[in-house]
């Protein structure tokens, strides 16, 4: 039986120190911000973003993501055709359809992308956070892909993964934004209702109304190491209180020893630590107990009785009527 | 009965009724000014006008007591009912003890304790929300404010009875929206809900707190437009010149709304009310949605603002 | 509408010092260990035992307690016929059966005295712990007597009260006082599925395992000035942990600030107190909806035409297959 | 495989099966020693030689990791398992670590986050006992040790799924309860189960922690006693000379015991389970009922122990 060690003592989880922005250098080369290694693109994208050096994590794309934690980087897309609207006429320094046209320009299509995807053989939902398009800021189209995200999920009876950054909910939607916080959390109640996992990974930020949303409710959490997690980012908790706050305030390593996270995990070993996760989680689809035999057990056979001949009742009535339904995890 | 010190007159009557255009300009910092009104009547002066007999509760039975949020149970039209609300202080010890209404984790937390013996007695539960937002803090944030937060959303979402939230103040950031997931979401005529205050948001987008009143007229933060946004089921109305210049008729108002309301509340199931409550979320936003045929980035048909009148 | 205010601060929550033990005096005079004030024994029973002069709470045994919150004076026992043996055969200093005789000899037949009573005219079950009796210890008869206080209350459809003031298990019973805790639980989950309030008031001490069980797991939870409440108690911890503990440690006043208490009340106004929470918590018991009524606001009408067609299920089963058992609260 | 170093052989068989008479005197004394064995096998143990696969959950998600408790999902025997268990550690840096297997709050509260997942997705939920007892800080009393094991009781209580409590080592006091409270309590053959340990006990009644053993000799709290009490409903033997003489014996025998208790628990609806298990609880005990006509104190009759073989 040879695995990994079990006895994950906090030390041996801790990471490593925050990221700081990237220096630009010319050509595609990369410096890293920790230990000044040079690297080509194709290395950083060899390492997905992880300086082979020293371990600093780089900010990475939804879709590579994607690409390196899908088995074979096949996934499915889900909710690619929603797309941001201008509820308010919001402009600040910039209208906001400007804003959205120039992320959009660098490649993605919202700060969320989902997929249907199959890791280590387990089928699953991932909703991948991308810190690139306005600062992985949480609007509407976040919050409905993330809650269709969520649907499939549970049509497929699967968990559902997320990896999170952002800098909290997109402002200029004003409260419409806001309320994507709750609809993540109607979201989550479905999955409950369906018993089925929600797995966290808190990518470098995680910060506001994501953090104080679905990011901080997984059964599972894990956090890459050096990733900021806060609800009230440090500049504004220094402005507001006046204290100084210690160099590692918010990071995912100090988030472990305050009890706000699982293990951390290095980007390159996420693929295959989720894969075991799911394995483990894995529960076949359990035949639902037909309704006669449910109030059978539950000592009344008059009524069981009576169920028996009832053969027209729906499996969801059932389910809705005796308060338990069916229970998936795993694919 | 603690009815609090009247203020001056208002004289200007800022807000239109939710029919008409929605507020512009300056006058959006006026509604702001008048949210925050320092006369305007707090959850425990609701309270002590609404519920003769009030029994509060205090701390999270994990790490402490926070008076930035005040939860017990009072007798309301002779039913037993869970309250709870964000109280600012009105003098300046009082807003210190209070910590000007910007609840830390154990805030929410005890706001949870409420929740749970709300669930088992099935009683109506009913949170005024009145907050700048949660305390931005580094020991609030070692224990857990953003996951407080969470769960109690989705605490309050899984409750079994009635639930209405009324933003009777102002309603900023996700600390106001910890108390706002119900079966009701009202405001008062002259309250504010917004993703976060316009200090807030304008030392985020401008890099300047001082543009709070940019901030103000891009957030568009009133009643009016939550309704039209679809954020708000109903506006209360408040007396002339708002609610601080008549707290007995201000609370009146909100009694009419509220007793109507939990009757209709009342008259559906557990199960219908849960239904209700998630559709009522999972349709907030604002997006569009491209034709299933189209070839990605450019199209620009099937705009769906799915928010409006609920 | 006079009342008392309702923006209660911490600060006139607070209570007084910790007690300690009073001096013997000659006669029915008694000394209070704070105040130095001397008093005779009708005062002390006039005032339920709290000093007059600076409100020191002495201990007090449970039926007075009984006798002084029951309206009038009236209340009806519950469990008094169960009575300690000795499953061990245990001896330490003493045999068990000795000292239960000579506890016995004091008046009190165990160390926790049930009743069913009213209070402001509110029907409600009572469970009150008596110090004097081996050190409000929790054997087998106090979990039983407990359970069947419970019991009762969910009979009546009525909140259950506590008083509690214990050193922890009943040592001489083994490990069957450490299953009482246990039992204790079952009982407030019975509670629970009824939706009846449970009512705790801690008086000094509450130590043990009384308080890592039901006493710390109240809807709403008083305790009275200066009582001691802990898991360990001080001298444990010292000797354990050499460190030196504050002089309030683990004191009602203390508890309240870490937020375990709710609110500290003089025993002389917890009868009113009691009234006026039995008064707001009082519901009506609840029509229980027809099982077609809920089947059709489920969405059913199918199902909800079958259910129409039988009036034989009896309440209980509809009660356990919706889920929804009857609500009540009150008396 | 994480197997434990070996220790010395124990060549006296102390721990008579369960159907013999019980351990008086000074063997009691023994069996608490091998209970504490160093070279024992602890919950880490059991789970690398019962589970392949393993995911350990660490933090409360409000105050910290507290390492005397271990907690996860575990695959067992092709499914999903929720497991939890007190760790002491073995050597001396790592029993710091562990804090000598004596949890705070923090190692309920994560044990609580471990019970919401097995609720939620209706996980057997498995406990292993082996604690001297909670940890007396004040710190710890402050965060609510107290209401940490009582609610820690009442969430294991409310579990859909099959419950089963182990003692593998030493279960003392309230902190070894707060997991214990199962559709099936069973012990290995040498271990402890007793409302304090031997030291807490005699400091209490002989004011002096040095009587330990004449503690032990009045509690008696050995596997055959406790399934004579009806605390225990079975007994499952160990390797000759103790588990740590052969801890793959000791977790083939647990393998064998947890595999045929779970099939049969697998096999009843939630309610019968939630029912069988307040049943269990609800009958512990050992009081005597006097007939409802006797004047009060002097009766003697309607003795009824209410323990034994469940
Ligand atoms: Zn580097
Ligand atoms: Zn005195």
């Amino acid at each position: 039986m040879a695995r990994r060690p079990i006895s994950i003592s906090i030390d041996r989880l801790r990471g490593r120190a925050p990221a700081q922005k990237p220096a630009k250098l010319p050509g595609d080369e990369r410096s890293c911000p920790r230990c000044e290694t040079h690297f080509s693109a194709q290395e950083f994208a060899r390492n997905v973003g992880v300086c082979a050096a020293c371990g600093h994590h780089f900010p990475l794309g939804a879709r590579a993501r994607l690409d390196h934690m899908a088995d074979g980087g096949r996934w499915t897309p889900i909710g690619e055709e929603l797309r941001a609207i201008d509820p308010l006429q919001f402009v600040d320094l910039q209208p906001y359809p400007e804003r959205i046209r120039s992320a959009e320009a660098k490649g993605n299509t919202e700060a969320l992308v989902c997929g249907e995807l199959a890791i280590s053989g387990q089928t699953c939902v991932a909703a991948i956070m991308d810190f690139g398009f306005l600062g992985g800021s949480m609007g509407s189209v976040v919050g409905e892909r993330f809650a269709r995200a969520a649907d499939r999920a549970v049509e497929l009876g699967c968990p559902l993964i997320t990896v999170t950054s952002s800098g909290g909910a997109r402002m200029q939607e004003g409260v419409l934004a806001l309320m994507q916080m709750a609809k993540s959390i109607v979201s989550l109640d479905e999955l409950n209702d369906a018993g089925l996992p929600f797995i966290v990974v808190l990518a470098h930020p995680t910060t506001g109304g994501v953090w104080a949303s679905f990011a901080s409710l997984g059964d599972i959490t894990y956090a890459e190491p050096g990733a900021l997690i806060a609800f009230s980012g440090p500049r504004v908790i220094e402005q507001t209180t006046r204290e100084k706050l210690p160099s590692d305030f918010g990071l995912a390593e100090r988030q472990l020893e305050h009890g706000h996270v699982d293990s951390v995990v290095d980007r390159r070993e996420l693929p295959a630590r989720l894969g075991s996760l799911l394995r483990i989680l894995h529960q076949p689809p359990r035949p639902v107990p037909s309704l006669a035999g449910q109030l059978a057990a539950n000592g009344s056979e008059g009524a069981a009785r009576i169920a028996r001949a009832l053969p027209q009742l729906s499996r969801r009535l059932r389910d809705r009527v005796l308060g338990e339904g069916p229970q998936r995890g795993g694919q | 009965m603690s009815s609090p010190t009247r203020g001056p007159r208002f004289v200007r009557r800022i807000t239109q009724r939710f029919a008409g255009p929605e507020v512009e300009g300056g006058d959006v910092w006026d509604a702001i000014q008048l949210a925050r009104h320092q006369d305007r009547p707090y959850p425990l002066d609701y309270i002590g006008m609404l519920m003769p007999d009030f029994e509060e509760i205090h701390g999270d039975r994990l790490h402490g007591d926070d008076a930035a949020i005040v939860a017990g149970i009072g007798r309301y039209h002779d039913r037993p009912v869970a309250v709870i609300g964000h109280q600012k202080g009105r003098d300046a010890k009082d807003r210190a003890y209070r910590n000007f209404g910007m609840p830390g984790p154990e805030g929410y937390r005890k706001g949870m304790r409420l929740m749970e013996l709300a669930a088992k007695m099935r009683l109506p539960f009913i949170a005024l929300i009145d907050t700048p937002g949660a305390f931005p803090g580094a020991d609030a944030e070692e224990r857990g404010q953003g996951g407080a937060i969470a769960r109690s959303m989705l605490t309050m979402l899984r409750l079994p009875a009635p639930t209405v939230a009324v933003v009777i103040g102002e309603g900023s950031s996700g600390g106001a929206l910890a108390l706002g997931v119900a079966d009701r979401v009202v405001m008062l005529e002259n309250s504010t809900y917004s993703v976060i205050s316009p200090e807030g948001g304008a030392a985020i987008l401008w890099r300047d707190a001082g543009k709070a009143k940019l901030a103000a007229q891009a957030f568009k933060p009133t009643a009016a437009n939550c309704y039209r946004w679809g954020v708000a089921d109903a506006v209360v109305p408040e007396p002339h010149g708002g609610a601080h210049t008549n707290p007995e008729e201000a609370a009146r108002q909100l009694d009419v709304y509220l007793t109507r309301t939990l009757r209709e509340l009342d008259a559906l199931s557990v199960a219908d009310r849960r239904r209700i409550r998630r559709d009522r979320f999972r349709r907030i936003g604002a997006q569009r949605e491209l034709p299933p045929d189209s070839s990605a980035l450019m199209a620009q048909s099937a705009e769906s603002p799915s928010g409006g009148a609920a």
